[in-house]
């Protein structure tokens, strides 16, 4: 299931909802991105989430759709915020259940992976010398790669 | 008519959120972008290939991309989130 | 930091735990097992775990150690429940914290890859034909190893 | 004395969770094994190389490590746990 909104997540009821009732998933691996304090040698005090509403959605499903084909997973929970984020608060939870660690690892990998090169999700850093456009890491580029 | 949809530091550079153009304004991306690209310095620096994506009808599309009456097309630079 | 024990450990104060006060890691990956109703062809209805007192919580100390060597981590918690275990029940939760979202799924993993081939655990399952010791799997040596 | 442990199957097939021999029973992980091997059936094979490891206190050791006055030595099947 895929989420994208402004309210913060429960991560709780998140995880909750991954092993309610699924007895045959024996592994549960979690991600979740939080606001950090410092970037690129900038100070960071908040973040603004820009979206593309509607292709957002699509992608991440499209992303989720494609962990469920590459490997044997429960279930796949993926939530976006978007909108002013305040230093420390949670950006992005990925959720995976699988019958085996090395599938939900490998999946719940792939997917911010995906995420991070496909999703149309902009930040922007609110820091000590003012706003400004994070510029997108040729890192997350070869992590996308190497899938 | 075809939309066209700008976002993050392109929407704000260019001053523009979207326009509307006549389906005729341009038959593909690669089209769309060069006429765009001309209307301006602020336009060009920021159409400029390479640097920002396009996806037509919200899925990411390449530069031969045909463009048709109703369609979709977002400029964007390359994605940060998660 | 550490812990071997009986009683359920609770997901959302271990999660809660890891952010805390923790503003500079912008990444966290957990991992939860659970006893799950199938393995190798028989329906399980619970476990019980045997572990080897002082020699457990000194191997996860020593993994967990080798993981901060080997990546940038924030916080490392490991927790292994021993004892009886009903069918659903959370045995293990590995939690690590890190600036990279890279070094956090790497460290979990390492984790868990390690603990299941060098932490003095052994599982014994209650199936419909019985009680049996798991056999250790040579699929689990493998992930080990490559490390 | 040597205090000598055994967990999980090996435990239940020897019957034993552990027991105490002298110093001087022997001087090696591989000379103990041997011994202990030839208390009987059970014994030879739970204590078989190979598909029995061995911790010399509480850290993994090999079948060349000494053995000394206060050692605590634990023979137990590969581990199985997480």
């Amino acid at each position: 299931m895929i989420s994208v909104h402004c309210e913060d997540f429960d991560f709780a009821a998140e995880y909750q909802k991954l092993i309610k009732d699924n007895k045959s998933d024996g592994a549960v691996v979690t991600f979740v991105g939080l606001v950090r304090d410092f970037n690129e040698g900038s100070s960071v005090n908040g973040l603004f989430l820009e979206h593309y509403p509607g292709m957002t959605e699509n992608s991440l499903k499209d992303i989720s759709r494609q962990a469920k084909e590459r490997w044997s997973l429960g279930r796949v929970r993926i939530i976006h915020r978007i909108g002013q984020l305040e230093l420390g608060e949670q950006i992005v939870f990925v959720g995976v259940t699988s019958m085996h660690r090395k599938s939900a690892f490998e999946a719940c990998e792939f997917i911010m992976d995906y995420l991070k090169t496909q999703a149309p999700f902009w930040k922007k850093e609110t820091t000590q010398d003012g706003e400004r456009w994070i510029e997108a890491k040729q890192s997350d580029q070869q992590q996308a790669d190497k899938w | 008519m075809i939309t066209v949809l700008f976002f993050a530091h392109l929407k704000e550079t260019l001053g523009y959120e979207g326009l509307h153009v006549e389906a005729t304004y341009a038959s593909s991306v690669a089209l769309l972008r060069q006429k765009l690209a001309d209307k301006g310095e602020a336009w060009a620096k920021g159409l400029a290939c390479g640097s920002t994506l396009v996806a037509v009808n919200q899925t990411m599309a390449k530069e031969d991309a045909v463009l048709n009456d109703g369609d979709e097309v977002a400029f964007f630079p390359p994605v940060t989130g998660g």
